[in-house]
């Protein structure tokens, strides 16, 4: 394993170092990414945050239109309660607070756990599971949340920018997620830098379907095959589970390891996919959102636009990793 | 059981779990996420600074400082987990401890881990490993034995849960993800539970 | 070998369809990148190209404020006289059209052939020649163009954007090379689909130092070391050169395969550097700009910045690849 | 020699450059950017096409043609090269062909290389197997001697020329970027020029 890193126990604390260095609208303090611009009275505040290893989410999405903080924790290890609890105090303008939660046991613990003990503050929270790869039963911890995470953030975002209130901020904020669906597969395992190996062992004419966005394997293997065929395999598990339909929303995120024009060429894919469909891509991302490290690989995420979230979408964001209108 | 014997067990399982470190993280590799070694021996590192910064002046401050430590500066799903057991464990526990009263606390950090990750024994998690080590620390107290003894039998239930997660579907936590392919590994913190079981018997016995 | 594509000898095309699908503010034709608003008499007209396989380098780059158009050629392969000579004339409003070259072999040939057939329309052109790991002497090409390039385009776009015309555009374009240094560094080699294995072979101890983005093996191999000290290679190659002083623009550039979060370790560390020798850096941009397909590493752009270019740097820019401003 | 002995060169040209496409990548990976077998592979598939769609009714005309096709398909150092090189031969070449014609067209196409690379013998670049072939050639027809041993002369020399870049520093193209590391290697463009020259035996030999 070769990393661009001084020592793998300082890498998140390096690289936000970093951030730090690179944005000066980011203020970084006890591993909690802020505004530099500080809270705003009146409008909602947003928190979100989880393990480090999947840039630019979600540091990089702290800015206007988008996140008010973010905590980061320790590579691929939801943060501590501490964090979020600073956060969520720092940013409250009065309006309350939303956190935004993947939906892991250690995110939803740690979140849940910074929540209780802020009652002095208005806390919200919506949960982002939109992983179609994990079965949504009794038998599994629930949907894993990916690329939706990005959509939620960017929506809430520009409705708490607007100064809607904390429960309409909430509640699209999970229409959203009711409203999204991904699907990842992988080429490589990642290497995580304190394992110094890659977590999982994926011979080179086999891909791994359906995995989450920690180096966790997917639901089975499958041979290589070509870009249109995994892009088909990804968009027939989405459409299986929401039918393509009407305007959408389309995320082609790479894992990290991928060339953005491999990612293209599964752009183009996904695109003849939904028309086929009759569906339309109306607005999309193409590249590194929601990464794994240096894992190689893709993911889709479909989220059904309607005029409002398409219209919340546009909006103004300005921060690292998303920015335009401004 | 006094202030320096739970000392001494957080001492032991920091040792223990620095050495099985990369084992922990192995056995997470295959079912997770590669990160449980790290994030224990982390974890048990501050506990173990903690507990000599601000030396405890009982078994339940002992306790309840591991727990909190652990909470703090852990994340992911075992640090809630392990924290809110050993905060309860703490919580629950009457002075001067004799086994019996050991033997409630540690079921009571048990509950605590099942009511937070909404979890049940065959669940394939470190309840698989704690749940048979209380029984087996129930037991004991009911028979009379000693706690090296009772320790030690708690040790070998909780090792031979975690050995039994092996052939168990994961139903809670990443592994969970995996569906049918969770079949033929043992659990990551059902073996990390053993090894924190195990260092009782080990500081009873005095072979720290 | 395992890539997201459907063959080797497509993966281009495909690439550009999906790119065209992703952009709607772009037209794809005859293997050339157009903004779709078309030419803007009166204004500049900015024209690059050069080999596939360095995106968002340069499509990525076309639109407000940057680019007319651009001319991707095969993986790693110059683009052929006849997109140049299409862009050429497409592009051109009749205030002439400036051919930003990185200064190859082959891109400078095919260039030039272009520009000599496209003698009704006003040519000048621009060479890149940053990459500091080459001697620029007697006896090679030359230095080769590589991040500089971004640099370029931004701000000789923002100064055409302006309605400067073809002399002044080609003038401050050339200032900018000349007042910008660049340093590579790969902990793994690239793979081209066409070959299918690694260009070069690097032990898992052993990192290229001067690398370019081709593949091309560096100067020479170095032990694996920090990113502090790695970081200290670039830079000391760079202030060699050019000594930093004042206020920089800083890019620090991922060649397809680095995670994110390694790049801003680097960034920490390049910023440390930077400050060390009493300089600043005013102006920066972390992420993957000028990539060499999968290969893992990253580069060190600086360009020395005036009042006038900071300006240009910071006018609003509309591009897949950059934005801001609007 | 005949138009149709053109379109064979070519022809030939186009499967030799294809059988041995992987060697010459490997030579541009070693010194380069791996692509010198994909480019000519490409170039002179187009160029055979060309020729099959639109026969040539002349030497000159198969010569500006495949000249230009390589120019329009192929992109890199070596398409505007090899493209320069044989619309030169084409432009240079008075008919009916003769040795004599021929070989002096040759040397036009090798100044036409050396004048568009800036690039002198010694550089380590296609000229060190083109030069060679085209004094070869010129001996040949001082020496009067008949096409077939004309061309294999050549081909010798453009192979022995070739292998002779190994032990050069290259000063042109990609490979001087290596400085002393481009040492101990065959120049992509030399051996791809070698292969081309050794064509014209081949068909002159009429073993196509
Ligand atoms: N819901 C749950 N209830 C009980 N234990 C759980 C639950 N979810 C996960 N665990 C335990 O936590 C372990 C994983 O810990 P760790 O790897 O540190 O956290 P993460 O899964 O967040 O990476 C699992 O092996 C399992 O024993
Ligand atoms: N300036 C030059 N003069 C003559 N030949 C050159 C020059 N530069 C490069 N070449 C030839 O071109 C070959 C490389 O061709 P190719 O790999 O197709 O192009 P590129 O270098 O653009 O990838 C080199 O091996 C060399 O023989
Ligand atoms: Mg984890
Ligand atoms: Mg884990
Ligand atoms: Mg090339
Ligand atoms: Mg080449």
């Amino acid at each position: 394993m070769k990393k661009l890193i001084n020592a793998a126990d300082s890498v998140v604390g390096d690289a936000l170092r970093g951030l730090a260095a690179a944005h000066p609208s980011l203020r970084v303090r006890d591993q909690v990414v802020y505004r530099a611009s500080g809270p705003r009275a009146g409008k909602v505040g947003l928190v979100s945050g989880g393990g480090s290893g999947h840039e630019p989410l979600h540091a990089g999405f702290v800015g206007h239109g988008m996140l008010d903080a973010a905590c980061p924790g320790e590579i691929f290890t939801s943060p501590v309660p501490d964090q979020i609890i600073d956060a969520t105090r720092a940013v409250d303008g009065g309006a309350g607070v939303l956190h935004i939660v993947k939906n892991y046991t250690g995110d939803v613990l740690n979140f849940e756990m910074a929540a209780e003990l802020c009652d002095d503050v208005d806390v919200a929270s919506v949960l982002v599971d939109d992983d179609v790869a994990v079965q949504d039963s009794l038998y599994t911890a629930g949907r894993r949340g990916t690329g939706a995470t990005l959509f939620v953030e960017k929506i809430a975002g520009a409705l708490a920018e607007e100064g809607a209130p904390l429960d309409v901020v909430a509640r699209v904020a999970a229409e959203v997620d009711d409203r999204s669906r991904s699907f990842g597969v992988a080429l490589t395992s990642c290497t995580t830098p304190a394992a110094g190996k890659p977590t999982f062992d994926l011979p080179d004419d086999r891909v791994e379907l359906g995995i989450g966005i920690h180096g966790e394997p997917g639901r089975r293997r499958a041979p290589m095959a070509p870009a249109r065929e995994l892009a088909a395999v990804a968009m027939e598990a989405v459409h299986g589970d929401l039918p393509l339909q009407g305007d959408l929303l389309v995320l082609v995120n790479g894992m990290g390891g991928t060339p953005l024009m491999e990612l293209y060429v599964v752009f183009a894919e996904v695109d003849a996919f939904i028309r086929g469909k009759g569906a339309r891509i109306a607005r999309s991302l193409v590249g590194d959102y929601v990464t794994s490290l240096d894992m190689q690989g893709f993911s889709v995420t479909v989220c059904r636009l309607d005029d409002e979230l398409t219209r919340l979408w546009d909006a103004p964001v300005e921060t690292p990793g998303l920015r335009w209108g401004r | 059981m006094d202030t320096a014997f739970f000392v001494a067990w957080f001492e032991d399982a920091a040792k223990v779990v620095r050495l099985r470190r990369d084992e922990l993280t192995r056995l997470d590799a295959a079912i997770g996420d590669a990160d449980h070694g790290a994030n224990l021996d982390r974890g048990f590192a501050e506990v173990r600074a903690a507990l000599t910064d601000w030396p405890p002046a009982s078994p339940v401050q002992a306790l309840v400082s591991a727990g909190t430590t652990l909470i703090r500066r852990v994340g992911g799903a075992s640090g809630p987990l392990y924290g809110s057991a050993f905060r309860q464990m703490g919580k629950t526990l009457e002075e001067p401890v004799t086994l019996a009263r050991f033997a409630g606390a540690f079921e009571a950090g048990v509950v605590a881990v099942e009511r937070l990750g909404k979890a049940a024994p065959g669940d394939k998690t470190m309840i698989d490993a704690l749940a048979p080590a209380s029984r087996a620390l129930a037991l004991a107290v009911r028979e009379g034995l000693e706690p090296l003894e009772a320790f030690e039998r708690a040790a070998r239930a909780a090792e031979e849960g975690a050995l039994a997660t092996i052939p168990m579907r994961a139903r809670k936590g990443r592994a969970s993800y995996l569906g049918e392919r969770s079949v033929g590994h043992e659990d990551p913190g059902a073996a990390s539970s053993a090894l924190i079981v195990a260092s009782l018997a080990t500081v009873a016995g005095g072979v720290s």
